[in-house]
């Protein structure tokens, strides 16, 4: 507790990798090391709701950001965009394999067969904008049988790896950044809800970089190591 | 008075009612199996409640259900031999030995803690585990914890059993010496005639 | 062993041993009474004490930054009066890892202390012993294989502990990132698996050698304990 | 309660339930084999029965996903040999929680089997019982005691599993959504407080019937246990 | 021969050195406290085992270092009462009596269970928790679980103990009866001088 540390973020799990590389970069840049505590989005924001010490919260689910709203403890003045993501469908395979085509099934057949899984539609966002996909396409209650409802972003990744699972609907994100799940199709961004990383200052926090660190966020620098793990920019 | 005794207990199906006042410093009680012997000298020891009655030893109440006085055992200063012994398992035989010892002495202690060991021959036994021992070890190390315990009266409970006969007649020497010369109130409970006669004048014989 | 996982580990083992030594009391206490007591309202005091093993832990995690919280009504007490905060400090994660180990060391003691034979407390209180010498040199030493017991399950489920101490304390690395959440946190990341195993081996080592510990403590009294039992 | 509700209580309690019936005669084997017998490779018994304890529930759910997952050496022998498929299935999550619950009831029982006087079954093998009856008749009904305390820690940490259940069974409504689950599922929503609150309670209320039940099974024997103890 | 005992074994800091030879059907063996009366019948009902020796009862050998024979205690057929008295204390009385009574019955039973029962006086006792019994009540129990187990030998260990003159005597008799009778060897401890003359000639003095 003796040495200087910088602003303490508070951030969704699926964010770990990019926030990793932007606290080295931000080190790098002469401040104080970040602290980051990553949990699901909810979980942050009970822990903010009941008085945490953060100075940032990066949500992964809108709806979290608007309960603090609501409930008073953020300003939504303050949120700012700092990445975006989209859906693919994609299976486990060798890096770099290219899908002959003809091998490529159908997406009613992708979602219809074995067992498919994408995040829980309940409880996590990939799920919600799943089955807002497969409701708007139409296969939704052919497509239901088949999905298996895992915990997390994370977790459904994992099942795809280890093959528990046939296919997933996944973060393009994930996608792109782990060798041996490749997407086969792109689900088209317009048919949910914009998948959207929103980063907030909260009004409690005290710590004078945590403003800077959130225009770092926003920065050009950042934006590209978002890319890089396959995040789209806003 | 020495003993002034009136228990009425219920246990079970066993009733015991029982009365004695002497002046004797050692009463005898005998009577056939489970006509409650232990049980009234769980009650003079304070372990058991009496329905009704009063207990008085050496001018001294313990109990007494009319005035609603009823001493804690610990209060009780009594060296009480029981029956089935309940040497701690965990103590070893020394520890055993000397728990009472703390006990704040109103009187005096009975013999030195050399001179109990040695009468009954449990010196080499000191650094044994109580399961280590024999059924008359064990029940030698039960006296020995007892008058050890700096008593103001003793509740002997068949002290003598599982005892051979040479080890047996030492302890009823000492027994009369510690009923003459320290001059302590004894309620002595035994099956067998020979040990009565020998101790006592007085014998409550219950049935 | 690298730097990071030194201090991973350090942090682990502090918070555990802060929370099963501050817990071990607590547990002994709440046994005995359970053990030896009747009274009106005994049942629900043992339905409390099992609460955190049947709530999930994320709930009762919850339940704990509600009421330890600095909005909490005994988190904001403990701020005004003493100064100390538990939310998202090492202090919090050693509570939220107590309060989940507490129910499985109440069970172990209150078990052994059932089996202490009554009639040798009888005996010592005879010999001159008030209840409480009596209860110090009786009933609390042969009720050691309980104690011992419990304070095995009690380290292990400590150790364990994720879902309560990331919902009250956080996953705050150098202050409450204990093995377990840095496990979850590898985990999140694809091909973590290989820092996953690492830690959790790292885990099972330090309870093997808590169970040593405990195996050793209890041969240690066997010269007793082999013949008592 | 609602209808939704009752089939997550009834899915809760035929998983805790089933995992805790299955559980009791295995984890009673270990118990017995560790508290009676020296063998190489005891110690080693003991700490795998203890892992499930210290890892994070949601590595050992993970490692039941390697194992017994359609890919996992076990569970694909089952799916081939006996049609049994686990992962995602009702009888998934019945395993996790047996195997969360394991540790605890080994303990409980272990304790109570090792207070067993040998004398007592020296004595009844004089009367004629081979090693057998000795420990159904003397054994067993003496270590009742740890079989009721194993049995009520080992239910209501099934009931309450919610790490290595989510991870290999999955949260599927009706047929993996036991009742941590469910109350997790709602603290997830922003605004669900009131309904993990009524979840909660009925997770209480269930634990509470079974800390009933085991208080009133240990009463039951009372007559001889208030004095055999 | 009835008796053929070689055994040598070693407890803690003692030694026993045992051997006897004897026709008799009843053999006793005394000494004093603690010098392994116990530990020997613990040998000969197959509870612990001898170093070197043979334990040969009425030709049959259960226990030679030699060959390496050691009988399990269920295959030896003794009816052992057990100077602890050791009853089952989660079954009531009634149960721990007939406990031995499944054993298949190589010699016919000793007596009927309504003989034993009033032999012992226990009838009364049927219903009860052995933690509810006195002293002697126990040991009369103990006395007849022995005895009801189908035993082709008996080893009684002090088994008068705690008992009063006119139970003790009747169980004498029995003694004798199926001493002579039944023809069944018998081994009795026991400190006590009279019993010992009256009922064995062949004496094993230890010490
Ligand atoms: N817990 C109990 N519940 C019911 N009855 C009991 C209980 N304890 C003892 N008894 C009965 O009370 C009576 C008196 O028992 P107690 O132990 O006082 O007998 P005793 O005179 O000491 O006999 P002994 O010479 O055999 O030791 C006996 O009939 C016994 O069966
Ligand atoms: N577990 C043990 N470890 C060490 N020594 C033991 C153990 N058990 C018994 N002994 C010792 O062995 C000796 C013989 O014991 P045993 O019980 O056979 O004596 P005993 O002749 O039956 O005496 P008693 O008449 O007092 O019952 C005693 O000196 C006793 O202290
Ligand atoms: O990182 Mo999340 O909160 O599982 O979408
Ligand atoms: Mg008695
Ligand atoms: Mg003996």
């Amino acid at each position: 507790a003796s040495q200087p540390r910088g602003p303490i973020v508070f951030a969704a799990s699926s964010l770990q990798k990019p926030l990793e590389e932007l606290a080295s970069l931000w080190v790098e840049k002469g401040n104080d090391p970040l602290v980051l505590s990553f949990a699901s989005s909810a979980t942050l924001a009970r822990q903010i709701d009941n008085g945490s010490l953060s100075d940032l919260y990066i949500s992964a689910d809108e709806q979290w950001i608007e309960y603090l709203v609501t409930a008073g403890r953020l300003d939504d003045s303050a949120v700012r965009v700092v990445a975006t993501n989209s859906l693919v469908l994609a299976i486990y395979g060798e890096e770099g394999a290219l899908l002959a085509s003809q091998n490529v099934p159908t997406t009613r057949k992708f979602v219809t067969t074995g067992k498919i899984t994408t995040g829980d539609p309940e409880t996590v966002p990939l799920g919600r904008f799943a089955e807002q996909w497969l409701q708007s396409a139409g296969l939704w209650d052919a497509a239901k049988p088949h999905l298996v409802p895992a915990q997390s972003s994370g977790a459904a990744v994992k099942l795809v790896l280890i093959r528990e699972a046939d296919g997933g609907i996944l973060y393009a994100s994930d996608a792109a950044s782990i060798k041996r799940l490749v997407a086969i199709r792109a689900i088209p961004p317009e048919s949910h809800s914009p998948i959207v990383y929103q980063a907030v200052l909260l009004p409690s926090s005290a710590h004078p970089d945590a403003g800077d660190f959130l225009e770092f966020l926003a920065s050009d620098e950042a934006r590209q190591a978002f890319a890089r793990y396959g995040f789209g920019v806003p | 008075m020495s003993f002034n005794l009136q228990v009425n207990q219920r246990l079970g199906d066993c009733t015991i009612d029982a009365a004695i006042q002497s002046d004797d410093r050692l009463i005898a009680i005998t009577g056939p199996s489970g006509v409650g012997k232990t049980s009234l000298l769980n009650c003079i020891a304070g372990l058991a409640t009496p329905a009704a009655g009063h207990i008085i030893i050496d001018g001294r109440t313990l109990f007494d259900s009319t005035s609603e006085l009823n001493l804690p055992p610990d209060a009780r200063g009594c060296g009480y031999v029981f029956q089935d012994n309940r040497l701690f398992p965990h103590k070893k035989v020394l520890a055993n030995l000397i728990y009472g010892l703390t006990r704040k002495a109103e009187s005096a202690a009975l013999m030195s803690f050399d001179d109990t060991v040695k009468l009954l021959g449990i010196g080499h036994l000191l650094d044994r585990w109580p399961v280590a021992l024999s059924g008359g070890e064990a029940r030698r190390v039960a006296i020995g914890r007892a008058l050890l315990s700096v008593p103001s009266f003793l509740l002997l409970d068949e002290p003598l059993a599982s005892l051979d006969a040479s080890r047996g007649e030492q302890l009823l020497c000492a027994i009369e010496r510690i009923r003459d010369e320290l001059n302590l109130p004894i309620i002595y409970v035994s099956h067998d005639r020979s040990e009565i006669d020998r101790l006592a004048t007085t014998v409550l014989a219950m049935d | 062993m690298s730097p990071a996982e030194w201090q991973i580990v350090a942090l682990s083992l502090r918070v555990t041993l802060i929370a099963v030594a501050m817990t071990l009391p607590v547990a002994y206490g709440l046994a005995w009474v359970l053990a030896r007591n009747r009274f009106p309202g005994r049942f629900l005091l043992d339905a409390l004490v099992h609460l955190p093993l049947v709530l999930p832990p994320v709930v009762t995690g919850y339940v704990l930054l509600l009421t330890f919280g600095r909005n909490g009504p005994i988190g904001a007490f403990l701020e005004q009066t003493l100064g100390i905060s538990l939310v998202f400090h090492w202090t919090g994660a050693a509570l939220a890892a107590a309060v989940m180990a507490l129910p499985l060391m109440v069970r172990a003691m209150r078990l052994s202390i059932e089996a202490v034979d009554r009639k040798l407390v009888d005996a010592a209180r005879t010999l001159g012993a008030g209840r409480l010498r009596a209860f110090f040199t009786v009933t609390l030493p042969l009720s050691l294989p309980g104690i011992l017991a419990g304070g095995v399950l009690g380290f292990a489920r400590a150790i364990g502990e994720f879902g309560a101490t990331i919902t009250f304390a956080a996953n705050i690395p150098g202050e409450t990132r204990t093995l377990p959440l840095a496990i979850y946190t590898k985990l999140q990341l694809p091909g973590g698996e290989i820092a996953v195993a690492r830690l959790a081996i790292i885990a099972v080592i330090l309870s093997l050698g808590a169970l040593i510990l405990s195996e050793w403590l209890v041969r240690r009294s066997a010269g007793k304990d082999a013949h008592v039992l």
